[in-house]
């Protein structure tokens, strides 16, 4: 994916050796498309919930490494809430 | 281990981010249309000043207030006339009418077979979710025979159009139809319909979890999605007739997905000073 | 060719093709229309001429159509007008509420013919005149002109686009069969000399608004806001949605009481301006007599007769019809005797002069199809008179 | 003074095109106020068609024609249809070869149909009638009405048209 | 299945529901319409209500559909309904133009929310009341009735049916989006105790009407004709266009005038028996607030409010809209002090308040979007009672 | 040798004989397409008491006016909903639209193009003369390419509609195509079409010398006939694609008529108190 | 064509073998469509005019008995003007 | 006397369904006026949504809920959004399930959640809320309640609501 928008302002580089998985936590309505849709089953859906009350998705046990960056979810995602960044080759 | 935490997205530019969340139903598929078609107007080569969205009313309608560009929010079914207006008074725009299948079908229907008709060099994106979603979940030309509504509690008993079928008979120049889970064939086809001159007509299917799967026991969006991961068959031009394009959700029919027709007629001009004789 | 922009000159012409050279005049370079008589020549001249200047002629497939086309051309920067009777106007109602409502300037010329529904397709009436203040759903205020003559069409024509710019609002000419078809002198002044009021603009790039262009604030004491078009760069956002200043849907019930009585206030606080009209022989009447449009010429020449018998009548012609000029008809019909009104229906601005004037009011009334005539003016004058 | 015309006939036979021109002769070289009208819509286009034409040297206010001062009738059923609404005094122009006027009606006739025939077009007889009109309604120079017949038709009919005006009056 | 045709007992109800209820108790048969908020649950509710009662449910495509499908059915014979709100009535306006003119019965309920145009469709308004009375072009009359409970949109819509078919009108229903949503009791009559007017038919079979049945030949004192159905062998012929008693097309002025005439003098000659309303405490009253709808609720608790603190007050609550009750209003505020007209718009009624009262008149406006409280309408009666 | 002089016709009983001579211009087809279906009427096994005209507004939506029978002159556009509601209201009618080409094609056509989908119970009789014949021969939908109108004295820029294939894709259960010169067919067709449940299309050309005819150089009604002798080709159903029906009045092509589409959908019904569950 | 409306008034039998031509005069528009049409070439278009001054169908020379009763005329005639009635076998 | 409850929290909890049977209750059976008002649109989609009931035994003209007597809370978000607006010595209601109320909040707390959990069907939490507000607000009887309750949900789920009903005000 080429994005031409402007850069997010507070990507925390995260660890993940091809891509680091970003939430906007506040818009994420917990419709587990992402979840669900994620060739590399990265995500799983939190017990937890956003001030509105929706879950949203976090990396699921052991796939703290596991994003491909294909992007899917940011694809499916109808909230513009969750994108994934490349990483430089780490690991 | 947490995802790391973001406070804006890649695409926040072009969308009105002021705005967000927007008012879409979670497990909505209009979101994902949207965020197709956001995407595509960053990759194009057009000038993001001259893209305008016009759009009519439904959720599939709020659309228009949520990108940021040039953007109109018109009356139910309206949508279309408006955009030919404003494409014929700027040549120089990339007018782009997206909105739902009731507005653009049932109450709009006039103006998007003689839009098709007249090849008026617009770009219509339409969100079909088989139902009214804003007014809570109504039949309409796009609900499948026998599937439930609010307006039809046992059952419809109209057949749908088939709006490929109906498209290719107005004449569309380019037709397409996928769901919202064929995200890169949408962007894809987006882009392809901008560097294209003339009507073009992407049919886009969303899960409507709130209208049209409350009344058909589609729980969520998502078993609407793994629906169509289920049933959708992506097609080429002339693989199947265009009279078997329409979509039965209930039998064991496959959705044939894919562009369906693409032809190069000529655009619709006004007549211009150098035709005079 | 040689583009003709402005046919200047003396011409023998009838009222449709009168206001399309008006149009052409005023610079109109987009009609969007569907046929309805008696108006249809309105369309077919610009189907000729639009082309000649560059400008896009296209006859949609309806009115509901038209309408939307021409707020499309519009919000693209395009001086534009549709052209219909009153079957097509009652069609066209609920995009002139979003005209309104989005602020969007436009011509809507509506020759009058004998209503309601079918009714009298080729012959006259003046019985859309409520209908063009209260058509659409809402509260809202338009500006309405009423021609009388082949000349008028031409005038006024021009003086709507002008208003619609100036005032972000959809204008109306409400014309009859009468003035629609019939020929007369039409003088075509030189091009320079057409006056033209250009709509209001940002007075700052896109870049230099601070949290957005705001196309719906008015910081001027005429209420009117500046507008961008598409392809400006001001992002803008329009919608029929109660908006706030930016634009954006804002549906709380303040926000949509300041919206609507803005858009009201716009027109009424501006009416001065706005209103036309013309009146003989006021200053010793003891009969007003209110008119317009073509049962004006015969009010006119009753008048005329009245006169010459002695009776102190005098007239008031309006010329634009809305916004009503509430102080004038007040002041003027304070001391008279009786007022009359003349008018091509059952009664319709007769409502609104009695309403001003707190008087009873004589009213002529016919419901179509024929002129009122001088004659039947007259026998009421001198019923009054005696 | 207001002079009320009204040329009557078939549709086809230009009536509406020869009250055009008069009126504009009128209005644009004569110096006076003109004003036509026409009848209109599907029920005018069989039968009796018309084109009414006011002039006068001051404003017009009624533009229509009430009692003609003149009546131009180019068909019987025209001349039948209108000549009982003329003016006292009126004056009726037939064209002698459609029309059979009523025995106690002192008409002025002229052949204009044959005229028409013998310069080539029977369509013209409406300018042959225009042209016989000026012999007895004097107000409008013959000047004027060419001029209004030189910008109104078709550049290569003018001559033709012209013509026949001219035989009309001769 | 067993057949309810009319739920006779109490219910807790919102007035769309009611609205329906009150649909199948009068009869109606044949419901065309398209959704809209906030009247969409009439449409819903006769979606499940209508097949049960052997009636015709429709969604048609759009509400210019809607309102001609009405239209038909009841020329052949149903009492045939739709349900909108402000834009649905606004593309409805060419077609209730062709009701009037073929004196159809239809009823028409337009749940009011804020307008103009889509301005906010889940919020309430009263805005179309001067929409109701001149939306479609040329001159016509309607009744119309504004419902202040959900118990009223039942006994209304049944009123409404009875009117209209005694009348050949359309007739519509003014609600608004707070008396459409709230949930009331609402008591439903036991059937037979519903009242039902049928329409006027023909006196003589088919073929004993010399020259043809003739529908648009009102001989009554009421003005109203016969009308027969389709299929009923009269080989009746109705056109929008300007028609003879026999309905056949007759294009000139004076047949115009008269037709047109007749149409509306139907109603105003009737308005004594259509109209309906409500007063309290007008006897000795200083103060008359005059109002209707949601917004009379307010109304009518200032008015306690009000004479608890020794004002005293009176309310005039309008029940039917059109034809309006000139008389009643002219001898109400004949002596009055002062006149407050209450209504959710930038003031319709009170246009007509004032012009029938001869007064000035006070108005407590609101663009709409929230109700109009008790408390705004106490204070200003406490500021002109001071 | 003088034909013999008469006062009445075989068919005025049918038709409104005290409002004879219609208003149509000479050569006008109106007039052949309506008798026709006066004559269907006659011959139809349906009580004429039961038989319902329903028409819009234009030259050929006056046939309501001269059918004596129960007849219905509606408004521009609305001839097709105001029938569905008379015929669902009454199913015993027998409901025919008969209208012009603009009334249900341009501003009508979403009716039409739902009446289709729904397969409502109506019969649709179209006179295409290519144009808006009342209102003094604009161009509309049906309009050749490149043919002149008063609204395009430069020539028509669009492209029609190919009516056929459009109603195929709207689900049209019966179609056809004639012209005024084919008078047994279309007779036959329209008896064909009242014994059918559901919706059919009947389209009829027919010569509009005065509008259509004075703008494209075609004299008199009777030189269209002889353009229809000359071109007309009657096909059967799957002769030609549907998307070669159009027609080109300039090129030679072929006019094609004849039974384009027999079907057997069911009409639609509303939902009945039977089928409640 | 089996006419199923009431039977014309006053029709005057004429002579022709087949079919007897019968017109309302005042009826026709003088479109020539039956004229033009007839597979017999039985009329043609007479100089006269009817009092709204349309030309109007008559038999031609030569054609009094030619008339087949093929009923064409009376289909495209319309106007509902001209139409054809059957003769017994004369001739 | 005028009283105002107003039942908030999220769609899906089933708010307007109590709302709509304590109304009822009142209306039919309780033998007072009571008139329930919901919010509406896409806009009240997401977010909190909520029941205003006004019960009265006199008429009630105005039906809107304006500072309510009892605010019955079933969300944070609710409780947050809500509890300013209520009357000045206002009772409030709240699942403690869910709701974690301010410091200074004299509330009425019921794990209605949990107890809901228990019989079976986290949705008829809002039946144990309804019970529970009996305890406070007495003025219609818990048998009309019950009657509202049999007449407003499904058949199959009658006993069930009840018993959550009974759990709340036990
Ligand atoms: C003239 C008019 N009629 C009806 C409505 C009500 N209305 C709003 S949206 C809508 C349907 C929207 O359906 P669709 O276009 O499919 O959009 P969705 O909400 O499903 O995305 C309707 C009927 C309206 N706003 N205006
Ligand atoms: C709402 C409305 N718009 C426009 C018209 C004007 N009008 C009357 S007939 C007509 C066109 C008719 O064309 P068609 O249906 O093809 O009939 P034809 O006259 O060609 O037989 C138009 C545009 C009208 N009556 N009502
Ligand atoms: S980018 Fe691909 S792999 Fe990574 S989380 Fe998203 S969907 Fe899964
Ligand atoms: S797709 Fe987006 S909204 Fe849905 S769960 Fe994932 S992040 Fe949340
Ligand atoms: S109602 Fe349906 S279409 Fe509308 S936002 Fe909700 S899910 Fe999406
Ligand atoms: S204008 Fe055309 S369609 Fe109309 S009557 Fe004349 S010929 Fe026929
Ligand atoms: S019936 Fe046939 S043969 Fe006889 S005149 Fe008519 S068309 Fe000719
Ligand atoms: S077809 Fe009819 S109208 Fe035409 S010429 Fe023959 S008789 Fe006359
Ligand atoms: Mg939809
Ligand atoms: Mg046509």
């Amino acid at each position: 994916m080429q994005v031409h928008g402007r850069t997010p302002l507070n990507i925390q580089q995260a660890t993940t050796p091809h891509g680091a998985v970003n939430l906007i936590l506040e818009r994420c309505k917990g419709c587990e498309f992402c979840v669900r849709l994620c060739p590399q089953d990265v995500l799983f859906l939190s017990k937890k919930t956003n001030s509105k009350g929706y879950h949203f998705p976090d990396i699921a046990i052991g796939k703290a490494e596991a994003c491909v960056h294909c992007e899917f979810c940011t694809l499916v995602c109808p909230e513009f809430a969750i994108f994934t960044t490349a990483l430089e080759a780490a690991s | 281990m947490p995802v790391n935490r973001a406070e804006s997205h890649p695409l926040d530019a072009i969308i009105r981010q002021d705005r967000m969340p927007h008012i879409w139903c979670p497990g909505c598929g209009i979101g994902i249309a949207m965020r197709c078609y956001a995407q595509a107007i960053l990759q194009a080569d057009i000038p993001i000043d001259n893209q305008v969205v016009v759009s009519g009313i439904g959720c599939s309608g709020r659309v228009a207030g949520y990108m940021n560009i040039d953007s109109y929010h018109t009356t139910h079914g309206r949508a279309i006339p408006f955009a030919a207006g404003m494409k014929l008074a700027n040549p120089d725009l990339m007018v782009t009418v997206f909105s739902g299948d009731g507005d653009l079908i049932s109450i709009g229907g006039n103006h998007l077979i003689h839009a098709a008709r007249r090849n008026v060099d617009i770009k219509v994106i339409c969100v079909n979710n088989f139902n009214y979603g804003m007014t809570g979940g109504q039949v309409g030309p796009t609900t499948p025979q026998g599937a439930h509504g609010t307006t039809a509690p046992y059952g419809n008993t109209e057949l749908p159009f088939n709006l490929p079928y109906l498209m290719a008979a107005c004449g569309a120049n380019y037709l397409s139809r996928w769901t919202v889970l064929h995200v890169r064939q949408v962007l894809q086809d987006i882009l392809y319909a901008f560097s294209k001159p003339g009507f073009a007509f992407i049919e886009i299917l969303a899960p409507c979890p709130i209208g049209f799967g409350k009344s058909n026991n589609i729980l969520n969006g998502l078993e609407e999605m793994e629906l169509y991961l289920e049933r959708c068959q992506i097609i080429r031009d002339g693989d199947v007739r265009a009279d078997e394009l329409g979509i039965d959700l209930r039998a064991d029919n496959p959705i044939y997905i894919g562009k369906f027709i693409d032809r190069d007629r000529p655009p619709y001009q006004p007549v211009g000073a150098g035709e005079i004789q | 060719m040689v583009a003709r922009t402005c046919l200047t000159g003396k011409h023998f012409m009838n009222g449709d093709h009168a206001c399309a050279e008006g149009a052409i005049a005023a610079g109109c370079l987009f009609f969007g229309g569907y046929p309805i008589t008696p108006s249809t020549e309105i369309a077919e001249s610009l189907a000729r001429r639009l082309p000649e200047v560059d400008g896009v002629f296209i006859q949609m497939e309806d009115e509901l159509g038209s309408i939307a086309a021409i707020l499309g051309a519009s919000a693209a920067g395009a001086r534009a007008m549709t052209a219909t009777s009153g079957p097509g106007l009652s069609l066209m109602m609920e995009n002139i509420g979003l005209g309104v409502m989005l602020e969007l300037p436009c011509v809507i010329v509506d020759i009058q013919r004998g209503s309601p529904s079918t009714g009298l397709p080729t012959m006259p009436g003046q019985s859309d005149i409520m209908q063009a203040r209260w058509g659409s759903h809402g509260d809202y205020q338009i500006i309405a002109y009423a021609p009388w003559s082949p000349q008028e069409m031409f005038d006024l024509t021009i003086e709507a686009f002008n208003s619609s710019d100036r005032y972000r609002v959809p204008v109306l000419i409400l014309a009859d069969e009468v003035v629609g078809h019939m020929v007369e002198r039409v003088v075509i002044p030189a091009e320079e000399q057409i006056e033209r009021w250009e709509r209001k603009k940002p007075t700052l790039p896109p870049d230099k608004n601070n949290g957005g262009f705001k196309p719906f604030l008015a910081e001027d004491d005429d209420l009117v806001p500046p507008i961008a078009h598409a392809g400006e760069g001001y992002k803008v956002h329009f919608t029929g949605l109660t908006h706030d200043e930016r634009g954006y849907p804002d549906m709380t019930a303040q926000t949509h009481h300041d919206l609507v009585s803005r858009l009201s206030a716009k027109i009424k606080h501006n009416s001065e301006q706005i209103i036309r009209m013309e009146d003989y022989y006021l200053d010793d009447a003891q009969i007003v007599i209110v008119s317009y449009g073509c049962t004006a010429r015969s009010a006119r020449r009753a008048v005329s007769l009245a006169r010459a018998a002695g009776i102190k009548v005098g007239l008031i012609r309006l010329i634009s019809m809305w916004p009503f000029p509430e102080a004038f008809i007040r002041e003027s019909c304070a001391s008279v005797n009786h007022i009359i009104v003349a008018e091509m229906n059952l009664g319709q601005i007769s409502l609104e002069v009695e309403r001003i004037a707190k008087k009873p009011v004589e009213g002529i009334f016919h419901a179509g199809g024929a002129m009122i005539t001088p004659q039947t003016i007259m026998n009421r004058i001198q019923e009054l008179a005696s | 003074m207001r002079y009320e015309i009204r040329f009557a006939g078939f549709g086809g036979q230009g009536v509406v095109l020869a009250g055009f021109i008069l009126g504009k002769a009128a209005a644009l070289y004569g110096g006076l106020e003109a004003v036509m009208t026409q009848s209109y819509g599907p029920e005018a286009r069989g039968g009796a068609s018309s084109a009414n034409v006011v002039i006068s040297d001051t404003a017009i206010d009624y533009p229509f024609v009430q009692a003609p001062h003149l009546l131009v009738a180019l068909s019987q059923e025209a001349y039948t249809k209108f000549s009982p609404s003329t003016e006292v005094d009126a004056s009726t122009l037939i064209d002698q070869d459609l029309i059979l006027p009523k025995a106690d009606d002192p008409v002025y006739s002229i052949p204009a149909t044959s005229i028409a025939e013998q310069l080539g077009k029977r369509i013209v007889a409406n300018m042959v009638m225009l042209g016989f009109l000026t012999t007895i309604y004097k107000r409008i120079p013959t000047e004027a009405i060419e001029t209004a017949i030189k910008d109104s038709v078709k550049p290569k009919t003018i001559e033709l048209n012209l013509e026949a005006f001219t035989k009309g009056y001769e």
